[in-house]
């Protein structure tokens, strides 16, 4: 019999701040790459950093934050949502036709949007859930439904800025500190979604579903409702977005939001947030969101042509993937390592 | 043994549903037929012809690529961007009969670098292949910008365009029809389909058969490539157009036909018959409710609610079915 | 054993490649056989036909300006007891407007109204039409002029260009940088205005100190020309005023210029529809702009695909018809009728339009 | 037999209450045309510990999982306390106070170690927010409890099988479970971490915890367990107090027949090497191996899991790739990482695990039977379906597979037919050399001996076959040779005269003499 405690006490420490340091070298990454652009299209032209400029861009990210925040949550449970570009467009032509037609009041047409939004990511959860169709799938199908809808409601009809309440339009052009007010609400909410994310025992869920299905199946997790919750969530912030979408454009017809769902999903892969579930925060898709944002902006100034805007994106998201799983692979072996090196 | 009989009757919803796509395809042509005008023409059997030719062949290569259990996304970027290069060679005289294998084959090596990112590196063939459908189509606005290079040569459009002879068979029919038995053959007949089932269905389980999974779907990736480069080629030739938002868009009615033929999005599971089926009906629907006046927006909620049913309904009669088990077992 | 495809493949692809390098069908072997087509001979003195069948083909629908257009065609139809049709796609691509030409020319239409998403992919589907005895009319934006019966201009392009130049050269006082936010690179008319005021700009002594510094396209995408607007400004601070000639960009840069530090600081002028921009006048962001009425242009082109399924025109230069109320026109070269000058629209008479 | 006898505490079998803490009676479960419980019986008492015994595919494991919620019975009841009851998942049953720790742990490789033991019930703080802190210190609370220094804050990814049992066992303790369930704890532990959990259990039976053990070491089961219970074929044999039974009573009763009607008495005398492997290492296997397979001739690899039995036959059928080290079959050199050349030269491996490795659950059966010969049984590059019926009802005929139509997906069948649709695949290919991974794991006690049959008529006509086996009963029947590998070596070569269900563990736990 060998002597209890022969098996060296020293734990995995080390293992945990170097996973640690990955995940914040993750964001920490995102946040150079982002100053490195900012720097670089300041020496060509110093008004992009100007207080009107920055602003613009925080105006130009609110919607993208947003939306990746509620990505996010669904990508976290290794699900999909490429219906948000639809359930923007449709929550923004239902807000702005009640604004303009009914004149309620900016918060209730925020309700509206989220309660749009919330429908819509219902019908997803419960195709997703219940009737066990691939994520992928049925927000493909969804994708082209809520669409449809938007075409069926508004066909060839435009809501106009001057339909719109100025209190609305003002909320859309408004900002507090020279904050956008839209800016300020997508990072409050990004802010509320990384607390419930990590502090709270269903946002945790959320990561368990992804990280290990059959697992969480075992140790009792609702999968059903957490689902349903992720998808809910997806929706109603896409539904946010078309308030804020309405309030910032001010017109809104049929094609708001088209195509959208490219860019949410670059900013969620780009900000580090694994596509097979269970990893990533949405601070990082903030990030990444951000990056994005910056990206959009720059090109013109520094007179690239814009035409290299969406092969950029693409490149990124390629880039991101890839260097996610080659610091993935080497932290693993140097986990393992690490657990060989205790065994001895 | 009757009740194994039944059970595996009941096992296998997917060859079932597969008949149910081409029936229903069959009854709706029919139906079509018989009471929309115009339909059942001669001529507009042409015009269907030529509106799912693109479909078509991107959803060959797609059919196999889902059946592994993969994706690719970047089909029609991939159209678009050997679109926009053939504008780019023409302009710069080169002949048309170097720039078309010159199309195609950029095609292929476009798929290599899916192929790579995927097969090579083990990396997500959802996320990879969103990545260079965005780079893809970026490319092609990069070569082209908004301009489009329109003085293709007549001889080659209008063959396009044409019919056999004085037959109302379209000329394109024919190396459809070719490709189509091609890539049946390969996915039903020959080795080569049989390891594309089995990578599909476990990747592990195969691997232990030897079968080469990586190397597989690294050359279905290439093969991808290829037919959307020739899809690119034909689209450039049909609408005289190279212009870099050729097919924008198309990847997902490609992806839904695909699935609305019975292919299993987590593989292993699937027939080309059922997609052919899925691409005829899919388009004759839109040309049918076009001629029937039928509004736009009900195409794409058509689309999409297909899209979701093809998966859903096999998915509750499954559920139906296990219901209906065990309640007979308690019974029983 | 996978190898075996690519290889079946690559080989004939690339025999193929090498044998057309010693010689094949290259740029520039194409006679082009264009040019309205002019065979008929029109019978001036005819009576514009009853009953006829009209179909409105927009780039896309859910865009009011095409609504707009389409009332006023629809109104032309129902006056000559004719049907009409308003279809299209919903993604304004090339490829999608083909099969809608497909279906409207197998439905025997009598008079296709469109505004084309590409001059050049339509033009097979065009000609089978036409070899149906339907009458191709395009409006607000044309096709191969060989593959069309007439086409009816909003405007006249030097007129266009003038007038926005001129709108410019008095909000700026004759003198400063200027930008144009354009659609897309390869539009058809906003090209051609851009080479008006580029010309003017060159020749016109009274317009000897304004500079057009740059170029910008917002691909008729709202955010997209709202960012370009913010780039430009950024890239050009000493920027005077911005010329939209396209009615998504103009709506898209007030916007943003009314909620930036740049409203009344730079000019902005070019087309615009009334109910976009009355916001903008209104809080002083745009002094005037322009545009003709989309639903007189769509009177005009219903008008004109009468006339020419009727035989009163055929297309040749010279020919002349009644449009109703709208008066006498004439086709121009390339079987072009041009509606007439744009509108301006300031303070003073914004209020008296609603489109 | 009495390897752990040091590690019993003072063993007093409490008779415990008269109405169990949990009971099941007379349950039945079946999967498709698999039965796997027919009428299962089980009373758990507090403050005792039972055992449960019975070989692969009695059905323990099904039974463990519907007393955790996670199947529901055909027939049968579960009683809690004496009163009827009906789980309608996990969470019902966790909630009446059964913790389950299964046997190949289930973790959440993104979450931190203290999240995975109290996922869904993590402290809370202010405004329901989890407290990380209070959450590390409960844990490190456990892992001291447990007598393991292991970082709370670490996330699971990467962990030993070792060190996930533990946070599995760390969550099981940490709800103070009335019925605690443990499923082959220590099949992946050493000595020493045996030891240490024995110890826990000890102090829950103790505190008045029903605990329910299945092991396959009757050791273990000896003094760790007051009462036993054995399953065979789905179905309870026999329930007894620990001391009134013998070890080779309870085997007796597990196997259900004469050691002789299981293994098949067999004498050949064995060729040439045919697999020879030299110097082999490979990632996840600490050392290096060498053997040799003789034609003729059926040498075990025997060793508890994780000792790298499976890692080295899937190096030498190159599923993965090997870092040095040569592998030769008729002494021509196999290259590394390339199945497809190992099959050339004659290599089978009818691997671990039949559903996820050996199987294409979803297809046919005779897609399954044929696809390893999809290009041999090609005609001119093209299979009409044809050859492949004929291949695959013959060979299937051979093994006496049972199956409904050849056109039924794999996973339909029961274990058993399963395994032998795998065997018919390989035997197919006519192979020198036969690997099989654990070739008897979850099937029927017949079709267990029709294999061992299998296994030694081929072996009598020349083939090389390399066994690896878990079980001690089938290494020490089949095998002419075992090799015992403890962690990532060969710790040593037994001949079947030496071979002993003591000697093979002695050198598979690394202990230099019997206690």
């Amino acid at each position: 019999m060998t002597a209890l405690g022969e098996r060296p006490a020293a734990t995995a420490r080390t293992g945990s701040t170097a996973l640690d340091l990955v995940l914040r070298f993750r964001a920490l990454g995102l946040v150079l790459a982002l100053a490195a652009l900012v720097a670089a299209t300041t020496a060509v032209n110093a008004r992009f950093l100007s207080a009107q400029s920055l602003r613009d861009l925080l105006f130009a990210a609110a919607i993208t934050v947003l939306l990746a925040t509620g990505m996010t949550v669904v990508v976290l449970t290794r699900g999909i949502d490429l219906s948000v570009g639809s359930v923007l467009g449709l929550s923004a032509y239902l807000t702005g036709s009640l604004l303009s037609s009914v004149g309620v009041p900016v918060p209730l047409a925020i309700l509206t949007g989220l309660a749009v939004g919330a429908a819509c990511g219902t019908v997803n959860g419960a195709i997703v859930h219940f009737g066990r169709v691939p994520p992928l799938v049925a927000t493909l199908g969804t994708l082209y439904v809520f669409r449809g809808v938007v075409y069926f409601v508004a066909g060839g009809s435009r809501i106009n800025a001057s339909d719109l309440p100025g209190a609305f339009l003002d909320f859309g052009s408004g900002t507090v500190l020279g904050v956008p007010y839209l800016f300020a609400l997508a990072v409050a909410v990004l802010a509320v979604v990384a607390v419930f994310l990590s502090r709270y025992r269903s946002g945790r869920d959320l990561y368990a579903l992804g990280s290990n299905p059959e697992a969480a199946r075992l140790s009792g997790i609702p999968a059903g409702r957490r689902l349903m919750g992720a998808y809910v969530t997806c929706g109603a912030l896409a539904g946010l977005g078309g308030v804020l979408y309405a309030a910032r454009f001010g017109t809104v017809d049929a094609s708001a939001g088209y195509g959208l769902e490219l860019d949410i999903v670059a900013a969620v892969v780009v900000g580090g947030v694994a596509i097979f579930g269970g990893s990533g925060t949405v601070v990082g898709a903030g990030l990444g969101a951000l990056l994005l944002a910056v990206i959009n902006n720059a090109l013109p100034v520094l007179s690239v042509s814009q035409f290299w805007q969406q092969a950029i994106v693409g490149a990124l998201i390629l880039a991101a993937i890839a260097l996610d799983r080659l610091v993935g692979a080497r932290t693993a072996r140097a986990l393992r390592r690490k657990a060989a090196a205790d065994a001895d | 043994m009757p009740t194994r009989l039944r059970e595996s009757a009941l096992m296998r919803p997917l060859a079932t549903w597969d008949a149910a796509v081409i029936a229903a395809t069959a009854a709706f042509l029919i139906i079509a037929a018989a009471s929309v005008e115009h339909f059942g023409t001669a001529r507009n059997f042409g015009y269907i012809v030529l509106d799912l030719a693109p479909i078509l062949l991107l959803a060959l290569a797609m059919t196999l690529i889902v059946t592994t259990g993969e994706i690719d996304l970047s089909v029609a970027s991939t159209v678009g961007l050997t679109s926009a290069a053939m504008g780019v060679m023409w302009n710069a005289g080169i002949p048309l009969e170097t720039i078309m294998p010159a199309a195609v084959l950029l095609g292929a090596a476009l798929g290599a670098v899916n192929g790579l990112f995927t097969a090579g590196f083990g990396l997500p063939s959802l996320a990879v292949t969103i990545g260079t459908l965005a780079l893809y189509r970026g490319l092609s606005y990069v070569l082209l910008g908004d301009t489009a290079v329109a003085d293709w040569p007549r001889d080659f459009t209008s063959w396009t365009l044409g019919t056999i002879g004085e037959s109302p068979i379209p000329n394109v029919l024919i190396p459809l029809a070719a490709l189509a038995a091609v890539f049946g053959l390969v996915l039903h007949a020959t080795p080569v389909g049989r390891s594309v089932y089995a990578a599909g269905a476990s990747p592990v389980a195969a691997a232990y058969a030897g079968v080469p999974v990586r190397r597989l779907k690294f050359w279905l990736y290439v093969v991808s490539g290829s037919m959307a480069g020739l899809t690119g080629v034909f689209w450039t030739l049909r609408y005289s157009s190279a212009r870099a938002d050729n097919a924008f868009g198309l990847e997902l009615t490609v992806v839904a036909v695909v699935l609305l033929g019975g292919v299993s999005i987590f593989g292993g599971k699937g027939a080309l018959p059922g997609v052919l089926a899925a691409v005829v009906l899919l388009t004759a629907l839109q040309n049918a409710l076009r001629l029937a006046h039928v509004s736009t927006e009900a195409l794409t909620v058509v689309t999409g609610s297909l899209l979701i049913v093809a998966v859903l309904a096999p998915n509750l009669a499954a559920s139906a079915r296990r219901t209906l088990r065990a309640r007979r077992r308690r019974t029983a | 054993m996978s190898r075996k495809p690519i290889l079946t493949l690559a080989v004939p692809l690339l025999t193929a490649a090498l044998l057309a390098a010693c010689g094949g069908t290259t740029q520039g072997d194409d006679e082009d056989d264009g040019g309205p087509g002019t065979d008929a001979t029109a019978n001036p003195d005819a009576e514009i036909q009853t009953g006829l069948s009209f179909a409105m083909l927009p780039k896309s629908v859910n865009n009011p300006y095409f609504e707009a257009s389409s009332t006023g065609a629809e109104a032309v139809a129902t006056e000559l007891e004719g049907t009409y049709e308003y279809t299209g796609p919903s993604d304004a691509s090339a490829s999608s407007q083909v099969s809608y030409i497909d279906t409207l020319s197998q439905q025997a239409t009598d008079v296709i109204l469109l505004s084309a998403n590409d001059p050049n992919a339509l033009c097979s589907s065009l000609d089978q039409a036409r070899d149906a005895e339907t009458v191709v009319v395009t409006f607000d934006s044309d096709v191969d002029p060989g593959c069309r019966d007439l086409f009816v201009s909003q405007v006249d392009s030097d007129e266009v260009g003038l007038a926005l130049l001129e709108m410019t050269a008095e909000q700026i006082g004759g003198a400063g940088e200027v930008a144009i936010l354009s659609a897309t690179a390869n539009a058809t008319n906003q090209n051609a205005w851009i080479e008006v005021i580029e010309a003017e700009l060159d020749s016109n002594p009274d317009y000897a100190d304004i500079e057009l510094v740059d170029v910008v396209y917002g691909d008729d995408e709202d955010e997209k020309s709202f960012s370009e607007t913010q780039g430009l400004l950024q890239a050009n601070p000493d920027l005077s005023a911005i010329i939209s000639p396209t009615t998504v960009g103009i709506a898209a840069a007030a916007r943003y210029l009314s909620g930036s530090e740049y409203q009344g600081e730079v000019a902005l002028t070019g087309l615009g529809t009334p109910n976009q921009m009355r916001e903008y006048i209104e809080d002083g962001t745009v002094t005037e702009f322009a545009l003709w009425d989309p639903t007189a242009l769509g009177e005009l082109a219903a008008w004109t695909g009468a006339a020419a399924a009727s035989g009163i025109v055929t297309g040749a230069e010279g020919e002349t018809f009644t449009a109703g109320e709208l008066g006498e026109y004439t086709v121009g070269a390339d079987g072009v009728v041009t509606l007439g000058p744009p509108t301006r629209f300031n303070a003073d008479n914004i209020d008296e339009f609603d489109f | 037999m009495r390897l752990g006898a040091s590690l019993a505490a003072e063993i007093q079998p409490d008779p415990g209450p008269a109405v169990p803490v949990a009971a099941l009676r007379g349950v039945a479960k079946r999967f498709g045309a698999v039965k796997a419980l027919t009428d299962a019986h089980l009373e758990l008492h507090g403050g005792e510990t039972h055992a449960l015994v019975g070989e692969n595919g009695a059905g323990k494991s099904t039974l463990i999982k519907i007393l955790a919620g996670l199947y529901r019975p055909d027939a049968g009841s579960i009683e809690i306390d004496g009163r009827r009851v009906e789980f309608d998942g996990t969470a019902a049953a966790a909630a009446a106070g059964i913790a389950v720790i299964y046997q190949e742990p289930a973790l959440f490789g993104d979450l931190t170690v203290a999240e995975n033991i109290f996922i869904g019930r993590q402290p809370r703080g202010r405004f329901g927010m989890i407290d990380r802190a209070e959450m590390n210190r409960r844990a490190a609370a456990l892992f001291e409890r447990l007598g393991v220094a292991l970082d709370p804050d670490r996330p699971a990814k990467g962990l030993s099988i070792a060190d996930q049992q533990l946070i599995e066992i760390a969550g099981a303790i940490s709800v103070d479970a009335r019925v605690l369930v443990m499923d082959e704890p220590t099949a992946a532990l050493s000595g020493v971490e045996a030891e240490r959990l024995f110890g826990v259990v000890e102090g829950l039976r103790e505190a008045g915890t029903a605990v329910l053990f299945i092991s396959h070491r009757f050791d273990e089961v000896e003094a760790l367990c007051q009462r036993v219970t054995v399953m065979r074929d789905g179905a309870h044999v026999s329930t007894d107090p620990m001391d009134a039974v013998t070890v080779d009573e309870l085997i007796g009763r597990m196997v259900g027949r004469s050691f002789e009607a299981m293994f098949p008495h067999r004498s050949t005398e064995p060729g040439p090497a045919v697999l020879e492997v030299d110097r082999l290492r490979r990632g996840g296997l600490a050392g290096e191996v060498s053997f040799s397979v003789r034609a003729g001739e059926i040498v075990a690899l025997a060793g508890l899991v994780g000792a790298g039995r499976s890692e080295v036959v899937q190096a030498v059928f190159g599923i993965e790739p090997r870092d040095s080290g040569t592998v030769r079959v008729d002494g021509r050199r196999l290259p590394s990482g390339r199945p497809q050349a190992a099959m050339a030269a004659g290599v089978a491996l009818v691997p671990e695990d039949r559903r996820q490795q050996g199987l294409l659950l979803d297809l046919s059966i005779m897609r399954n039977a044929t696809l390893v010969r999809r290009k041999s049984l090609a005609r001119f590059g093209f299979l009409t379906g044809r050859a492949e019926r004929r291949e695959a009802a013959e060979w299937t005929a051979r093994l006496r597979t049972r199956y409904g139509s050849l056109h039924d997906a794999a996973g339909t069948l029961s274990g058993g037919n399963q395994q032998k649709v795998v065997l018919a695949k390989w035997l197919s290919t006519d192979p020198k050399v036969l690997i099989v991974d654990e070739p008897t794991r979850g099937i029927d006690v017949a079709t267990k001996a029709e294999v061992h049959r299998l296994l030694s008529d081929l072996a009598a006509d020349g083939v090389a076959v390399l066994m690896v086996s878990s079980e001690l009963l089938e290494v020490l029947g089949m095998a002419d040779r075992v090799l015992v590998m403890r962690e990532g070596s060969i710790a040593g070569e037994l001949d079947r005269d030496r071979a002993t269900e003591e000697s093979v563990m002695r050198l598979a736990t690394g202990q230099e003499a019997p206690a």
